[in-house]
């Protein structure tokens, strides 16, 4: 029986993490493959409900990272999804979803060792959570919403 | 050991790594003995770095490592933060227990012996006996001949050891510990 | 039915040596919507590009992927070459195989199936975009330079004489920054005031350049082509039309005893003053922190002396708002703070000094009027010892990076030293020399072989004072590490240049990334070392890392032709990567139910409010309205929309859920 | 109020009247010290210098020790002492697995949480905020204030203020009326345990300290340590062959000076047991 190896998404924004990440790659430095990274203008622009549907759709975990406080390209955007993510994890108990699933991070174009780091302790702690197998119920709460 | 293992094994064993040493010989130039080392502590990082056999038996075999006084200076104020005192200690046990300290400091060794024998002999250190025992291994019977009389006069000597009561827990920690080494 | 090209980059062997490019591209293939996919060595290439245009036109694709570098290096470059056959640039994707993945793992099974997943969710992602077209904004043909230091200088002299207005903004009393300050400069030892000074008063004189001093900026918003600066002018407490800078006010003025900034404290100066003799503009201003009348409310010696009418201490700070379409960043650097050396004394021994101060010991315009002499007695310093890398390459003091600069003030300063002092003796610690640079390793040779600066290769330890001597204690790591100890009788730091002291603060108003060491970042390390992230800001001299003259001068040429590349064209056309609110047929118009929930999200206030009407020109439904010159693409109105009625183009929620279930259903 | 308190072995022998001087002042204070039970010696310089084992797991037994003894703060006067068994709680507390190996070694439970106060902060901490009542002869001269190296380094590990120029021990004396030299071998090492083996090292290294705070006029050197007071004071003899003149500066520990200040006379701060005369002027 070989090692459980997560699903994991990473959304990031483009002007800080998303290079961060660049980084990371440039200076050669190794993290686990088990995170793939979809690219975002800014952590703002992540709707939330997106996130239910990963996990809807089988991801195990999930990387929300984007630039420091105070340092958005856009100003405000990461303290808007700050705010939202606030909310969110009240949402996320609802469901009964363990909040360690998504790991909410900030990752300057600066900080490539950072990034691998956050990637590598995400792939960790979700390895120890094990796979998410209840996204039956996030799928029937997503469809509840639609009708609305 | 060949070049590369060298510098690897020290960091496996000691968690420090001797190839972040720049050559920059701060160390020694803060040593408080650096003027007396046969090889001094950034020359030792050196030769660590370069790795062969012939420089880490030289280093083994070296009085510096047993003149370091492991006052810390050198770690406190180097550049790359490496822990040069705890290098020197991993290089002592090393030279000891490989019976190569150096005729110079031999002293020093026995000193050392004679303080743990007291110790792992009552739990405490009896300083007469410490004493004693340095003499008897050192053959430096007269080195500060009048100096015991005097602490004994002031009440800074006790004839007998104050002894620990749980001496068995001790005795296990002692177990095969700088024992049935030559030097 | 949509047409999807896939073509994958080895990247010489960037990618191939870790993945698996045949077989991510036969993969590619078999997707669903794939007409073409194939594998070649460098894409970017000129043959890589005539592979795409060709196929392309052959297959009539209707959309690409190039899984190759991150889209961050060369998305342009693809996007111009899809154009050039005829697709839409917006229908090309790229998916970052090098940076996020070939260069992040090891080779393996896994790496190429990763690699196999990032090609799917773009193809994915292409098979949902739709044809986009640039926006067009006018220009305005003004720049805004922050930092009148020598890159400061440089940029607006260069911008202004292409024809174009700059606006240059400096922090302090005159402009002239640290170059002001400098004795001589390596390597021809030609007087730094001397080269200097002409420039600032051509800066003051340029019909096209606007001269702020003492001001600062405030807030930056908009973006390329139309940016709305607002600065500060501080107060100076004079009027300067009618101050003729004729100076009484500085000599009548009673508190004298003030640390001069100019001369690194080695001076002192009035609480109305002028930093130094030549500044530009040559008019004073009040240091309100210690003019005993804004202090004590009594005092006004100035006013009274002033035979011009010119104080006003009624004088506030002054906001003024400007239309810029560029901006050059040109701040600067300091020295690292004292508290950084406690086993050198500094700050604790008068005489153990850091570089800069030396500078203006040497300099003739100095306190000492270029003689040097040591700071706690003024004597003549016999026995000299500089030592070179004084917190730079220190990771201990935090600071791992080269300073670049230090190695040739340094020889520099003992040079000067042995011109001016004949009988004395320099010593210099160093760990290594780095003189790269047009006659700078010769310059080197010459301190050392002609004018007889000793050099020692060893870091030193400690320095302590004993009867008016330093005890220097270092090594000297060529001679078998041996001990060496000197009786000097005054020290210099060549202390670490670090960033400007409010760096980081400036960075967030301009919305640009910085580094560890707060250095503001260039937009690519060796491809645009000028630009930042963001489009329209541009960066020259020390404020991205430390540099000497020569090069601060380059870079600020560099930023200043970038400005006028830009000005160049009256309109430019910006990525549609902006929201747009949906538009239907009647009798629904559009799902926005008009609460204006994104108006109070955005923050560039691009959204606007859309009167519906009837051909009565009754008004039936109020809407929001996406103004497409104003808005960013952030996509936070997105996010806040609960009608899903407002989306962000190449970003929209159709194309992001594809991607998330491309990427996690890979069975 | 009671609080933990190992003497270590030099505090009962070769410096017992640092140990008195301690215990006398923090009786003036109302401070009770609590002596580990059974407590064992640390094994100093000669474990770390032949055996990496002992020198973890004898300081770990004190403080094993200390736990069952439920302290939460324990005072360890003699420096090197305080070096070892701080060391030892860091490296311990960077390594679970090191700590578990250890605490199977001792067989006794290690929670390795017990806050450790060398005599600078213990004196800092209980006595000081009680000084002002207590201080009845102003020490009225100048004092040079020796540290050493244990006290303040390593640095990372030892935290203490301005390792480079520390102040604390300056600060005390200045409350005791004293008046601290600004000098600048406070941190310079004496030559530490070469005492007996190598004492020609400690005449050179302890020689240029002494000779340095004489340079600066201070009529006593005050230290923390009994390693650093046996090779300013005992070995005067080797002191002097190296500076070759005689140095009759004395050598305190600042426990003694604070025994002086408060009034307790030089019987009751061991000033007797002193190799070299300690005459001060400590008005009465």
């Amino acid at each position: 029986m070989s090692e459980f190896e997560p699903k994991i998404i990473a959304f990031v924004c483009n002007w800080c993490t998303y290079a961060g990440a660049d980084l990371t790659g440039t200076s050669r430095i190794k993290y686990a493959q088990n995170v793939k990274i979809i690219r975002f203008p800014c952590t703002g622009r992540i709707d939330f409900m997106l996130l239910l549907k990963s996990f809807s759709e089988g991801a195990d975990g999930i990387i929300v990272s984007g630039c420091h406080p105070n340092d958005c390209h856009y100003t405000s955007g990461n303290f808007h999804a700050r705010r939202r993510w606030i909310m969110f994890r009240g949402l996320l108990d609802l469901l009964g979803i363990d909040v360690r699933r998504i790991q909410y991070s900030w990752v300057s174009a600066a900080e490539g060792s950072k990034w691998a780091d956050v990637v590598n302790s995400t792939v960790a702690t979700i390895r120890e959570l094990g796979p998410y197998t209840d996204y039956a119920k996030v799928a029937g709460y997503l469809e509840k919403e639609a009708k609305l | 050991m060949d070049t590369e293992d060298l510098s690897h094994n020290i960091r496996q064993l000691t968690g420090i790594n001797v190839r972040e040493c720049y050559q920059c010989g701060k160390c020694t130039a803060g040593c408080p003995v650096g003027d007396r080392m046969d090889l001094r502590p950034s020359v030792i990082m050196r030769m660590l770095q370069s790795g062969d056999n012939a420089s880490l038996e030289e280093v083994l075999r070296s009085n510096s490592i047993w003149l370091c006084l492991t006052c810390e200076t050198c770690y406190s104020r180097c550049p790359m933060e490496i822990d040069i005192p705890k290098l020197m200690d991993y290089l002592r046990e090393k030279s000891y227990s490989e019976g190569k300290v150096h005729p110079e400091s031999r002293n020093i060794v026995a000193f050392h012996k004679s303080f743990l024998n007291s110790v792992e002999q009552n739990g405490r250190l009896h300083e007469i006996g410490l004493v004693l025992d340095y003499k008897i291994h050192t053959g430096k019977l007269f080195q500060d001949v009048t100096l015991a009389p005097e602490m004994y006069a002031k009440g800074k000597l006790h004839i007998w050891p104050e002894a620990i009561k749980d001496k068995k827990s001790l005795a296990r920690l002692f177990k095969d510990q700088f024992k049935n080494k030559k030097s | 039915m949509s047409k999807i090209g896939v073509f994958i980059c080895h990247c010489g062997e960037n990618i191939s040596a870790t993945v698996d490019v045949a077989r991510v591209a036969e993969a590619a293939g078999k997707l669903e919507g794939v007409a073409f996919s194939t594998d070649y060595k460098y894409m970017c290439s000129d043959p890589g590009q005539t592979i795409i245009k060709q196929m392309v036109k052959e297959k009539g694709l209707t959309g690409v992927v190039v899984a190759a570098c991150s889209p961050r290096m060369h998305e342009p470059t693809f996007r111009k070459a899809c154009s050039e056959a005829g697709l839409n640039p917006y229908m090309c994707e790229m998916a970052n195989l090098r940076e996020h993945c070939s260069w992040v793992h090891d080779k393996s099974e896994a790496t190429t199936q990763k690699a196999i997943d990032l090609v799917r969710t773009l193809v994915e992602k292409v098979k949902l975009d739709k044809p986009l077209f640039p926006i067009k904004v006018p220009v305005t043909k003004t720049a805004l330079v922050i930092g009148g230091g020598i890159a400061g200088i440089q940029s607006s002299l260069d911008i202004a004489n292409a024809g174009h207005q700059v606006i240059l903004v400096e922090k302090d009393p005159s402009i002239g920054g640290h170059m002001s300050q400098l004795s001589e400069t390596f390597p021809t030892l030609d007087c730094s005031q001397c080269i200097l000074t002409p420039r600032m008063v051509e800066v003051a004189q340029h019909p096209n350049i606007t001269l702020m001093t003492y001001a600062e900026l405030e807030k930056l918003e908009g973006s390329i082509g139309n940016f709305k600066a607002t600065i500060r002018k501080k107060a100076k407490s004079i009027d300067e039309k009618l101050c003729t800078g004729c100076g009484v006010c500085a000599t009548k003025c009673p508190t004298k005893k003030i640390p001069s900034e100019f001369n690194t404290g080695l001076g002192m100066r009035t609480a109305i003053y002028v930093p130094f003799p030549q500044a530009v503009p040559n008019k004073p201003v009040i240091d309100k922190e210690n003019c005993s009348y804004y202090q004590k409310g009594k005092c006004k010696v100035c006013e009274k002396v002033c035979p011009t009418g010119a104080i006003r201490f009624d004088q506030e700070d002054e906001l003024v708002e400007l239309e810029v379409g560029a901006v050059v960043i040109a701040t600067g650097f300091n020295v690292m703070q004292p508290s950084g050396f406690p086993e050198y004394g500094y700050g604790k021994y008068k005489d153990v000094i850091t570089g800069l101060q030396f500078e203006r010991l040497a300099s003739a315009s100095g306190p000492t009027l270029g003689e040097i002499r040591r700071p706690s007695d003024g004597k003549i310093p016999e026995k000299i010892v500089f030592i070179a890398c004084a917190g730079s390459r220190d990771p201990a003091k935090g600071i791992p990076y080269c300073s670049k600069i230090c190695c040739m003030y340094t020889a520099k300063h003992a040079m000067l030293y042995q011109h001016k002092v004949h009988s004395g003796k320099s010593y210099i610690f160093y760990m290594d020399i780095r003189a790269a640079g047009k006659n700078y390793e010769e310059f080197v040779r010459r301190a050392i072989v002609e004018d007889e600066v000793n050099y020692i290769r060893g870091r030193v330890s400690k320095i302590y004072e004993q009867n008016g001597k330093l005890i220097v204690k270092g090594v000297d790591t060529l001679l078998n590490a041996k001990n060496v100890e000197i009786e000097a009788d005054m020290v210099v730091l060549a202390s670490a240049a670090v960033a400007n002291e409010g760096s980081e603060e400036l960075a967030q108003k301009l919305h640009i990334s910085y580094d560890a060491y707060k250095f503001f970042s260039e937009a690519h390390p060796k491809l645009k070392p000028v630009e930042t992230n963001t489009a329209g800001i541009f960066l020259a001299g020390a404020c991205q890392a430390p540099k000497d003259i020569p090069e601060t001068v380059s870079q600020a040429s560099g930023a200043a032709a970038k400005v006028a590349i830009l000005f160049s064209q009256n309109e430019l056309s910006r990525d549609p990567v902006i929201a747009v609110v949906n538009r239907s047929a009647p009798p629904l118009y559009s799902t926005c139910v008009g609460c204006f929930m994104c108006a109070t999200a955005c923050p560039y206030q691009a959204i606007e409010e859309e009167l519906i009407t009837n051909r009565k020109g009754e008004v039936i439904k109020k809407v929001a309205r996406v103004n497409p010159g104003l808005c960013q693409g952030c996509g936070t109105c997105v996010a806040f929309c609960r009608s899903k009625s407002i989306d962000i183009q190449g970003y929209t929620n159709e194309q992001m859920y594809a991607e998330v279930m491309a990427l996690l259903n890979n069975e | 109020m009671k609080i933990g308190f190992y003497p270590g072995c030099s505090l009962t022998g070769s410096s017992r009247e640092y140990n008195e001087s301690l215990l006398a002042i923090s009786k003036e204070a109302g401070v009770e010290l609590c002596e580990i039970t059974d407590w064992n010696c640390c094994g100093a310089t000669a474990a770390h210098n032949l055996s990496k084992d002992l020198s973890l797991t004898l300081p770990a037994r004190n403080l094993a020790l200390a736990e069952l003894d439920q302290m939460d703060e324990l005072v360890v006067p003699c420096a090197a002492c305080y070096n070892r068994l701080v060391m030892t709680q860091h490296e311990l507390g960077e390594n679970e697995s090191l700590k578990k190996i250890v605490s199977e070694k001792l067989q006794m439970p290690l929670q390795n949480g017990i806050k450790i106060l060398n005599v600078l902060q213990f004196l800092e901490k209980h006595i000081v905020p009680r000084l002002e009542q207590l201080v009845k002869n102003p020490l009225d001269f100048d004092v040079a204030c020796y540290y050493g190296c244990l006290l303040v380094r390593p640095q990372r590990v030892m935290k203490a203020d301005r390792f480079e120029d520390p102040m604390t021990m300056d600060v005390i004396m200045q409350k005791l009326g004293a008046n601290p030299i600004d000098w600048p071998f406070k941190t310079e090492c004496c030559g530490a345990g070469f005492s007996v083996s190598k004492p020609e090292i400690v005449g050179e290294l302890s020689g240029k300290i002494v000779r340095n705070a004489v340079d600066r006029g201070a009529r006593a050197i005050v230290v923390a340590c009994p390693m650093c007071h046996s090779n300013l004071d005992m070995r005067r003899p080797a002191i002097e062959t190296y500076l070759n003149m005689k140095v009759d500066i004395p050598v305190i520990y600042i426990t003694q000076a604070i025994a002086l200040a408060m009034g307790l006379t030089p019987r009751q701060a061991g000033i007797q047991r002193h190799f070299v005369p300690v005459n001060l002027p400590v008005n009465r």
